[in-house]
Protein backbone atom coordinates (compact mmCIF):
# COMPACT_ATOMS: atom_id res chain seq x y z
CA UNK A 1 0.00 0.00 0.00
CA UNK A 2 1.10 3.26 -0.99
CA UNK A 3 1.17 6.01 1.96
CA UNK A 4 0.97 9.06 -0.15
CA UNK A 5 -1.56 10.01 -2.24
CA UNK A 6 -1.50 13.11 -4.77
CA UNK A 7 -4.43 13.63 -7.14
CA UNK A 8 -5.97 16.65 -9.47
CA UNK A 9 -9.76 15.75 -10.42
CA UNK A 10 -13.00 17.07 -11.80
CA UNK A 11 -14.95 15.19 -9.53
CA UNK A 12 -15.88 15.86 -5.74
CA UNK A 13 -13.55 15.51 -3.33
CA UNK A 14 -13.78 12.23 -0.64
CA UNK A 15 -12.89 13.58 2.70
CA UNK A 16 -13.93 9.79 4.05
CA UNK A 17 -10.94 8.42 1.81
CA UNK A 18 -8.94 10.83 2.89
CA UNK A 19 -9.15 9.65 6.28
CA UNK A 20 -9.27 6.13 6.13
CA UNK A 21 -6.16 6.96 4.06
CA UNK A 22 -4.46 8.40 6.67
CA UNK A 23 -4.56 5.95 9.51
CA UNK A 24 -2.37 3.36 10.94
CA UNK A 25 -2.25 0.95 13.97
CA UNK A 26 0.97 3.05 15.05
CA UNK A 27 -0.98 6.48 13.86
CA UNK A 28 -2.71 8.12 16.81
CA UNK A 29 -3.35 11.12 15.55
CA UNK A 30 -4.60 12.82 11.67
CA UNK A 31 -5.46 16.18 10.83
CA UNK A 32 -7.36 17.03 7.82
CA UNK A 33 -8.48 20.74 6.11
CA UNK A 34 -11.58 21.59 3.55
CA UNK A 35 -10.97 24.59 1.97
CA UNK A 36 -14.56 25.30 0.37
CA UNK A 37 -15.93 27.93 -1.80
CA UNK A 38 -16.70 30.72 0.09
CA UNK A 39 -20.10 33.16 -1.02
CA UNK A 40 -18.13 36.24 -0.44
CA UNK A 41 -14.71 37.56 -1.96
CA UNK A 42 -13.00 40.71 -0.13
CA UNK A 43 -16.88 42.51 -0.39
CA UNK A 44 -18.27 40.58 -3.74
CA UNK A 45 -21.20 37.90 -3.33
CA UNK A 46 -19.60 34.82 -5.26
CA UNK A 47 -21.94 32.01 -7.15
CA UNK A 48 -19.17 29.85 -8.15
CA UNK A 49 -15.64 29.31 -8.67
CA UNK A 50 -13.69 27.84 -11.85
CA UNK A 51 -10.38 26.44 -11.25
CA UNK A 52 -7.83 25.74 -13.39
CA UNK A 53 -4.71 24.18 -13.04
CA UNK A 54 -1.54 22.28 -14.78
CA UNK A 55 -2.17 18.27 -13.98
CA UNK A 56 0.69 16.99 -14.44
CA UNK A 57 2.90 19.76 -12.81
CA UNK A 58 0.59 20.23 -9.74
CA UNK A 59 1.21 16.26 -9.00
CA UNK A 60 4.63 16.76 -9.61
CA UNK A 61 4.58 20.06 -6.80
CA UNK A 62 2.11 17.65 -5.04
CA UNK A 63 4.49 15.00 -4.20
CA UNK A 64 7.67 17.57 -4.01
CA UNK A 65 5.66 19.07 -0.85
CA UNK A 66 4.77 15.91 0.87
CA UNK A 67 8.27 14.67 0.36
CA UNK A 68 9.16 17.81 2.21
CA UNK A 69 6.81 17.48 4.97
CA UNK A 70 7.91 13.57 5.60
CA UNK A 71 11.57 15.31 5.84
CA UNK A 72 10.51 17.21 8.67
CA UNK A 73 7.62 15.46 10.34
CA UNK A 74 8.75 12.12 9.76
CA UNK A 75 8.69 9.50 7.22
CA UNK A 76 5.89 7.21 8.35
CA UNK A 77 3.88 9.98 7.66
CA UNK A 78 0.68 8.68 5.09
CA UNK A 79 -0.03 12.01 3.38
CA UNK A 80 -3.21 12.89 1.29
CA UNK A 81 -3.61 15.95 -0.88
CA UNK A 82 -6.47 16.48 -3.72
CA UNK A 83 -7.42 19.29 -5.69
CA UNK A 84 -10.39 19.87 -7.43
CA UNK A 85 -10.40 21.51 -11.06
CA UNK A 86 -13.53 22.83 -13.36
CA UNK A 87 -16.73 24.93 -11.53
CA UNK A 88 -17.59 24.57 -8.09
CA UNK A 89 -20.62 25.77 -6.91
CA UNK A 90 -20.27 27.75 -3.07
CA UNK A 91 -19.99 25.00 -0.04
CA UNK A 92 -17.97 22.49 -2.45
CA UNK A 93 -14.44 21.23 -1.68
CA UNK A 94 -11.61 22.78 -3.37
CA UNK A 95 -9.22 21.35 -1.42
CA UNK A 96 -8.60 18.53 0.63
CA UNK A 97 -5.53 18.25 2.96
CA UNK A 98 -4.37 15.21 5.70
CA UNK A 99 -2.06 13.61 7.56
CA UNK A 100 -1.82 10.83 9.93
CA UNK A 101 1.28 10.61 12.66
CA UNK A 102 2.15 8.84 15.74
CA UNK A 103 1.58 11.54 17.81
CA UNK A 104 -0.73 14.86 16.97
CA UNK A 105 1.92 17.52 16.66
CA UNK A 106 3.29 16.50 13.06
CA UNK A 107 -0.18 15.46 11.92
CA UNK A 108 -1.76 19.05 12.77
CA UNK A 109 2.02 20.59 11.34
CA UNK A 110 2.41 18.31 8.17
CA UNK A 111 -1.02 18.95 6.98
CA UNK A 112 -1.07 23.20 7.51
CA UNK A 113 2.34 22.58 5.41
CA UNK A 114 0.33 20.88 2.88
CA UNK A 115 -2.27 23.59 2.74
CA UNK A 116 0.22 26.56 2.70
CA UNK A 117 2.28 25.42 0.07
CA UNK A 118 0.23 24.12 -2.36
CA UNK A 119 -1.40 27.83 -1.98
CA UNK A 120 2.20 29.09 -2.60
CA UNK A 121 3.46 26.32 -5.38
CA UNK A 122 0.89 24.74 -6.89
CA UNK A 123 0.06 25.76 -10.78
CA UNK A 124 -3.63 26.03 -9.71
CA UNK A 125 -5.74 29.39 -10.47
CA UNK A 126 -9.15 30.32 -9.86
CA UNK A 127 -11.49 32.65 -11.84
CA UNK A 128 -14.87 33.51 -9.40
CA UNK A 129 -18.08 34.24 -10.66
CA UNK A 130 -20.23 36.73 -9.06
CA UNK A 131 -23.94 36.83 -8.56
CA UNK A 132 -23.98 40.42 -10.21
CA UNK A 133 -22.73 38.34 -13.52
CA UNK A 134 -19.31 39.81 -13.74
CA UNK A 135 -16.25 37.06 -13.45
CA UNK A 136 -12.98 37.71 -12.67
CA UNK A 137 -9.55 35.75 -12.31
CA UNK A 138 -8.03 36.19 -8.32
CA UNK A 139 -4.62 37.36 -7.57
CA UNK A 140 -2.51 35.18 -6.81
CA UNK A 141 1.45 34.35 -5.76
CA UNK A 142 4.03 34.62 -8.41
CA UNK A 143 5.70 31.92 -8.82
CA UNK A 144 10.16 31.40 -9.00
CA UNK A 145 12.19 28.49 -9.91
CA UNK A 146 13.70 26.58 -6.89
CA UNK A 147 17.01 26.13 -8.60
CA UNK B 1 17.86 38.66 -28.02
CA UNK B 2 19.88 35.78 -29.62
CA UNK B 3 21.85 36.29 -32.88
CA UNK B 4 21.35 32.98 -33.67
CA UNK B 5 18.66 33.33 -37.06
CA UNK B 6 17.63 30.09 -36.55
CA UNK B 7 14.31 30.14 -35.52
CA UNK B 8 12.36 26.99 -34.31
CA UNK B 9 7.97 27.44 -33.37
CA UNK B 10 7.49 27.22 -29.60
CA UNK B 11 4.38 26.45 -28.50
CA UNK B 12 3.16 28.00 -24.95
CA UNK B 13 0.47 26.67 -22.94
CA UNK B 14 -1.70 29.20 -21.66
CA UNK B 15 -3.43 28.52 -18.18
CA UNK B 16 -5.06 31.22 -15.38
CA UNK B 17 -6.16 34.37 -16.43
CA UNK B 18 -3.99 34.16 -19.51
CA UNK B 19 -6.88 32.23 -21.03
CA UNK B 20 -8.94 35.60 -20.97
CA UNK B 21 -7.09 37.19 -23.70
CA UNK B 22 -8.10 34.83 -26.95
CA UNK B 23 -9.98 31.73 -27.07
CA UNK B 24 -6.88 29.61 -27.62
CA UNK B 25 -5.26 27.32 -25.22
CA UNK B 26 -1.84 27.55 -26.65
CA UNK B 27 0.51 30.37 -28.33
CA UNK B 28 3.29 30.11 -30.68
CA UNK B 29 5.86 31.73 -30.67
CA UNK B 30 9.18 31.87 -32.99
CA UNK B 31 12.68 31.70 -31.39
CA UNK B 32 15.92 30.89 -32.03
CA UNK B 33 17.18 27.29 -31.26
CA UNK B 34 19.10 28.15 -29.05
CA UNK B 35 16.85 30.57 -27.09
CA UNK B 36 16.59 30.57 -23.44
CA UNK B 37 13.42 31.42 -21.47
CA UNK B 38 14.05 34.96 -21.32
CA UNK B 39 13.63 35.36 -25.03
CA UNK B 40 10.43 33.53 -24.81
CA UNK B 41 9.35 36.39 -22.38
CA UNK B 42 10.49 38.48 -24.95
CA UNK B 43 8.60 37.11 -27.63
CA UNK B 44 5.27 36.87 -25.58
CA UNK B 45 5.67 40.81 -24.70
CA UNK B 46 5.99 41.45 -28.79
CA UNK B 47 2.69 39.15 -28.64
CA UNK B 48 0.68 41.28 -26.48
CA UNK B 49 1.99 44.48 -27.39
CA UNK B 50 -0.19 46.99 -26.57
CA UNK B 51 -2.54 44.76 -23.96
CA UNK B 52 -1.29 45.88 -20.70
CA UNK B 53 -2.77 43.80 -18.61
CA UNK B 54 -1.59 40.76 -20.18
CA UNK B 55 2.22 42.36 -20.46
CA UNK B 56 1.24 42.97 -16.49
CA UNK B 57 0.40 39.09 -16.41
CA UNK B 58 3.45 38.33 -18.38
CA UNK B 59 5.73 40.45 -16.22
CA UNK B 60 4.56 38.25 -13.13
CA UNK B 61 4.43 34.95 -14.66
CA UNK B 62 7.05 31.59 -14.42
CA UNK B 63 7.59 29.38 -17.11
CA UNK B 64 7.53 25.56 -16.49
CA UNK B 65 7.89 22.11 -18.16
CA UNK B 66 5.86 19.73 -16.85
CA UNK B 67 8.53 18.72 -14.06
CA UNK B 68 9.39 22.21 -13.07
CA UNK B 69 9.76 26.01 -13.05
CA UNK B 70 12.17 27.30 -15.43
CA UNK B 71 14.74 29.82 -14.31
CA UNK B 72 14.83 32.97 -16.38
CA UNK B 73 19.00 32.43 -17.73
CA UNK B 74 18.04 28.43 -18.44
CA UNK B 75 18.27 27.10 -21.82
CA UNK B 76 14.79 26.95 -23.26
CA UNK B 77 14.36 22.78 -23.16
CA UNK B 78 12.91 21.51 -27.04
CA UNK B 79 11.65 18.67 -26.25
CA UNK B 80 9.12 19.28 -23.52
CA UNK B 81 5.76 21.38 -23.05
CA UNK B 82 6.39 24.74 -22.46
CA UNK B 83 3.43 26.60 -20.10
CA UNK B 84 3.32 30.27 -18.97
CA UNK B 85 2.02 30.25 -15.32
CA UNK B 86 0.46 33.25 -13.61
CA UNK B 87 0.47 34.30 -10.24
CA UNK B 88 -1.30 31.32 -8.64
CA UNK B 89 -4.02 31.16 -6.06
CA UNK B 90 -5.05 27.33 -5.19
CA UNK B 91 -7.21 26.85 -2.30
CA UNK C 1 -29.36 25.89 13.94
CA UNK C 2 -26.98 25.32 16.87
CA UNK C 3 -23.53 25.80 15.32
CA UNK C 4 -21.50 23.98 18.27
CA UNK C 5 -22.14 20.78 18.74
CA UNK C 6 -20.11 18.90 21.69
CA UNK C 7 -20.94 15.15 23.00
CA UNK C 8 -19.65 12.72 25.15
CA UNK C 9 -20.77 8.82 23.70
CA UNK C 10 -20.05 5.09 23.53
CA UNK C 11 -20.97 4.70 19.98
CA UNK C 12 -18.45 5.42 17.29
CA UNK C 13 -17.64 8.84 16.23
CA UNK C 14 -18.82 9.93 12.81
CA UNK C 15 -16.17 12.64 10.93
CA UNK C 16 -18.17 12.73 8.18
CA UNK C 17 -21.15 14.64 10.61
CA UNK C 18 -18.58 16.62 12.42
CA UNK C 19 -17.69 18.04 8.46
CA UNK C 20 -21.02 18.49 7.40
CA UNK C 21 -21.48 20.71 10.59
CA UNK C 22 -18.26 22.84 10.51
CA UNK C 23 -19.41 24.31 7.06
CA UNK C 24 -21.13 27.31 6.14
CA UNK C 25 -21.45 29.33 2.95
CA UNK C 26 -19.47 32.01 4.17
CA UNK C 27 -16.38 29.64 5.72
CA UNK C 28 -14.34 28.71 2.86
CA UNK C 29 -11.78 26.46 5.61
CA UNK C 30 -12.51 23.46 7.95
CA UNK C 31 -9.61 21.61 10.10
CA UNK C 32 -10.50 18.08 11.71
CA UNK C 33 -8.51 15.95 14.22
CA UNK C 34 -9.19 12.09 15.13
CA UNK C 35 -7.46 10.92 17.96
CA UNK C 36 -6.91 7.26 17.39
CA UNK C 37 -6.06 4.05 19.70
CA UNK C 38 -2.25 3.57 18.95
CA UNK C 39 -0.98 -0.23 18.80
CA UNK C 40 1.92 0.64 20.97
CA UNK C 41 1.96 3.12 23.83
CA UNK C 42 5.86 3.77 25.88
CA UNK C 43 6.84 0.76 24.40
CA UNK C 44 4.10 -1.49 25.57
CA UNK C 45 2.11 -3.07 22.33
CA UNK C 46 -1.62 -2.52 23.44
CA UNK C 47 -4.76 -4.58 22.08
CA UNK C 48 -7.48 -2.24 23.44
CA UNK C 49 -8.17 1.09 25.40
CA UNK C 50 -10.86 1.91 27.63
CA UNK C 51 -11.65 5.43 28.11
CA UNK C 52 -13.87 6.34 31.28
CA UNK C 53 -15.66 9.61 31.72
CA UNK C 54 -17.17 12.30 33.63
CA UNK C 55 -20.08 13.16 30.78
CA UNK C 56 -21.80 15.99 32.49
CA UNK C 57 -18.75 17.73 33.70
CA UNK C 58 -17.32 16.65 30.33
CA UNK C 59 -20.07 18.29 28.20
CA UNK C 60 -19.33 21.57 30.80
CA UNK C 61 -15.89 21.63 30.12
CA UNK C 62 -16.42 20.93 26.18
CA UNK C 63 -18.97 24.03 26.16
CA UNK C 64 -16.35 26.46 28.01
CA UNK C 65 -13.52 25.20 25.88
CA UNK C 66 -15.67 26.02 22.78
CA UNK C 67 -16.38 29.42 24.29
CA UNK C 68 -12.71 30.12 24.60
CA UNK C 69 -12.05 29.18 20.87
CA UNK C 70 -14.97 31.53 19.76
CA UNK C 71 -13.72 34.84 22.08
CA UNK C 72 -10.29 34.00 20.53
CA UNK C 73 -10.89 33.22 17.27
CA UNK C 74 -14.26 34.20 16.18
CA UNK C 75 -18.05 34.16 17.66
CA UNK C 76 -18.91 33.14 13.96
CA UNK C 77 -16.97 29.38 14.05
CA UNK C 78 -18.79 26.32 14.13
CA UNK C 79 -17.36 23.88 16.33
CA UNK C 80 -17.67 20.05 16.89
CA UNK C 81 -16.42 18.08 19.82
CA UNK C 82 -16.98 14.54 21.01
CA UNK C 83 -15.41 11.86 22.70
CA UNK C 84 -16.13 8.33 22.80
CA UNK C 85 -16.19 5.59 26.12
CA UNK C 86 -16.02 2.26 27.02
CA UNK C 87 -13.83 -0.25 25.18
CA UNK C 88 -12.16 0.48 22.12
CA UNK C 89 -9.95 -1.46 19.73
CA UNK C 90 -6.74 -0.48 18.43
CA UNK C 91 -7.85 2.05 15.02
CA UNK C 92 -10.75 3.37 16.17
CA UNK C 93 -11.47 7.19 17.01
CA UNK C 94 -11.53 8.14 20.68
CA UNK C 95 -12.06 11.80 19.83
CA UNK C 96 -13.19 13.94 17.16
CA UNK C 97 -12.33 18.11 16.94
CA UNK C 98 -13.87 20.47 13.92
CA UNK C 99 -13.99 24.25 13.45
CA UNK C 100 -15.18 25.69 10.17
CA UNK C 101 -14.37 29.26 9.83
CA UNK C 102 -13.98 32.00 6.91
CA UNK C 103 -9.87 31.58 6.90
CA UNK C 104 -7.82 28.63 6.95
CA UNK C 105 -5.99 30.49 10.32
CA UNK C 106 -8.83 30.65 12.80
CA UNK C 107 -9.88 26.91 11.95
CA UNK C 108 -6.65 25.17 12.08
CA UNK C 109 -5.86 27.05 15.58
CA UNK C 110 -9.47 26.21 17.03
CA UNK C 111 -9.55 23.05 16.23
CA UNK C 112 -5.75 22.75 17.96
CA UNK C 113 -7.12 24.87 20.87
CA UNK C 114 -9.90 22.29 21.34
CA UNK C 115 -8.34 19.13 21.66
CA UNK C 116 -4.93 20.37 23.61
CA UNK C 117 -7.57 21.81 26.26
CA UNK C 118 -9.63 18.49 25.93
CA UNK C 119 -6.58 16.84 27.27
CA UNK C 120 -5.48 19.16 30.37
CA UNK C 121 -8.86 19.78 31.34
CA UNK C 122 -11.50 17.64 30.42
CA UNK C 123 -12.12 14.70 32.71
CA UNK C 124 -11.74 11.45 31.02
CA UNK C 125 -9.35 8.93 32.11
CA UNK C 126 -8.63 5.63 30.25
CA UNK C 127 -7.06 2.17 30.77
CA UNK C 128 -4.91 0.31 28.37
CA UNK C 129 -5.04 -3.61 27.99
CA UNK C 130 -1.89 -4.99 27.11
CA UNK C 131 -1.38 -8.33 24.49
CA UNK C 132 0.63 -9.83 27.70
CA UNK C 133 -3.05 -9.65 29.06
CA UNK C 134 -2.42 -6.63 31.77
CA UNK C 135 -3.94 -3.63 31.71
CA UNK C 136 -3.22 -0.09 33.06
CA UNK C 137 -4.39 3.26 34.19
CA UNK C 138 -2.65 5.61 32.20
CA UNK C 139 -1.02 8.54 33.71
CA UNK C 140 -2.73 11.63 33.32
CA UNK C 141 -2.70 15.89 34.02
CA UNK C 142 -3.88 17.02 37.29
CA UNK C 143 -6.50 18.76 37.23
CA UNK C 144 -7.38 22.56 39.04
CA UNK C 145 -9.84 24.60 39.97
CA UNK C 146 -10.01 27.85 37.34
CA UNK C 147 -12.09 29.39 40.75
CA UNK D 1 -10.34 19.24 60.79
CA UNK D 2 -13.78 21.09 61.76
CA UNK D 3 -14.69 20.92 65.11
CA UNK D 4 -18.47 20.78 64.22
CA UNK D 5 -19.62 17.34 65.33
CA UNK D 6 -22.53 16.21 63.79
CA UNK D 7 -21.89 13.90 60.96
CA UNK D 8 -23.40 13.99 57.62
CA UNK D 9 -22.52 11.07 54.71
CA UNK D 10 -21.23 12.50 51.73
CA UNK D 11 -21.21 10.19 48.75
CA UNK D 12 -18.09 10.61 46.71
CA UNK D 13 -18.33 9.22 42.79
CA UNK D 14 -15.03 7.40 41.55
CA UNK D 15 -13.41 7.71 38.22
CA UNK D 16 -10.63 6.70 36.47
CA UNK D 17 -8.04 4.65 38.67
CA UNK D 18 -9.95 4.97 41.53
CA UNK D 19 -11.71 2.01 40.25
CA UNK D 20 -9.47 -0.38 40.88
CA UNK D 21 -9.15 -0.30 44.41
CA UNK D 22 -12.32 -1.75 45.16
CA UNK D 23 -16.15 -2.85 43.00
CA UNK D 24 -17.86 0.28 43.86
CA UNK D 25 -18.73 3.22 42.12
CA UNK D 26 -19.13 5.34 45.00
CA UNK D 27 -17.54 5.71 48.19
CA UNK D 28 -19.62 7.33 51.18
CA UNK D 29 -17.39 9.14 53.51
CA UNK D 30 -18.84 11.28 57.37
CA UNK D 31 -18.18 14.49 57.34
CA UNK D 32 -19.35 17.73 59.35
CA UNK D 33 -22.22 19.73 57.50
CA UNK D 34 -20.21 22.53 57.46
CA UNK D 35 -17.01 20.46 56.04
CA UNK D 36 -14.68 22.11 53.21
CA UNK D 37 -13.39 20.17 49.85
CA UNK D 38 -9.94 19.55 52.31
CA UNK D 39 -12.01 17.97 54.71
CA UNK D 40 -13.25 15.43 52.32
CA UNK D 41 -9.70 14.93 51.00
CA UNK D 42 -8.43 14.16 54.47
CA UNK D 43 -11.90 11.50 55.03
CA UNK D 44 -10.65 10.00 51.89
CA UNK D 45 -6.90 9.54 53.21
CA UNK D 46 -8.86 7.96 56.32
CA UNK D 47 -10.23 5.21 53.79
CA UNK D 48 -7.62 4.56 51.83
CA UNK D 49 -4.88 4.22 55.01
CA UNK D 50 -2.48 1.94 53.80
CA UNK D 51 -3.23 2.13 50.19
CA UNK D 52 0.07 4.16 49.13
CA UNK D 53 -1.08 3.59 45.56
CA UNK D 54 -4.90 5.12 46.31
CA UNK D 55 -2.94 8.13 49.12
CA UNK D 56 -0.75 9.26 46.09
CA UNK D 57 -3.86 8.92 43.74
CA UNK D 58 -5.59 11.07 45.95
CA UNK D 59 -2.91 13.42 46.69
CA UNK D 60 -2.87 14.13 43.01
CA UNK D 61 -6.47 14.22 42.49
CA UNK D 62 -9.62 16.66 42.23
CA UNK D 63 -13.23 17.34 43.51
CA UNK D 64 -15.79 18.45 41.48
CA UNK D 65 -19.59 18.91 41.24
CA UNK D 66 -21.23 18.09 37.98
CA UNK D 67 -20.21 22.23 37.02
CA UNK D 68 -16.97 22.72 37.94
CA UNK D 69 -13.65 21.29 39.91
CA UNK D 70 -13.66 22.84 43.22
CA UNK D 71 -11.07 24.76 45.15
CA UNK D 72 -9.77 23.16 48.52
CA UNK D 73 -10.64 26.03 50.28
CA UNK D 74 -14.63 26.10 49.29
CA UNK D 75 -17.45 24.30 51.83
CA UNK D 76 -18.19 21.26 50.31
CA UNK D 77 -21.82 21.72 48.25
CA UNK D 78 -24.55 19.53 50.47
CA UNK D 79 -26.81 19.37 47.61
CA UNK D 80 -24.92 18.07 44.13
CA UNK D 81 -23.09 14.76 43.62
CA UNK D 82 -18.98 15.18 44.11
CA UNK D 83 -16.73 13.47 42.46
CA UNK D 84 -13.14 12.87 42.80
CA UNK D 85 -10.60 13.16 39.55
CA UNK D 86 -7.66 11.73 39.31
CA UNK D 87 -5.18 13.46 36.70
CA UNK D 88 -6.87 12.94 33.07
CA UNK D 89 -5.82 11.96 30.22
CA UNK D 90 -8.36 12.27 27.43
CA UNK D 91 -8.23 11.52 23.27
Amino acid sequence: MTTLHVQVSDAPLDPTAALEHCSAPGHGAAALFIGRVRDLNQGRQVRAVSYDLHAVLCRNVFKEICAEARGQWGESLHLWLTHRHGRLAVGEASVIAAASSPHRDESFKACRYLVEEMKHRAPIWKQEHYIDGDSDWVKGHALCSHG
Amino acid sequence: MNTNTELNPVSVRLYGAFRQFGQESTLDVSLPLDARVADLRVGLAQHYAGNDSALALLQASAFATDQAVLDEHEALPQDQPISILPPVCGG
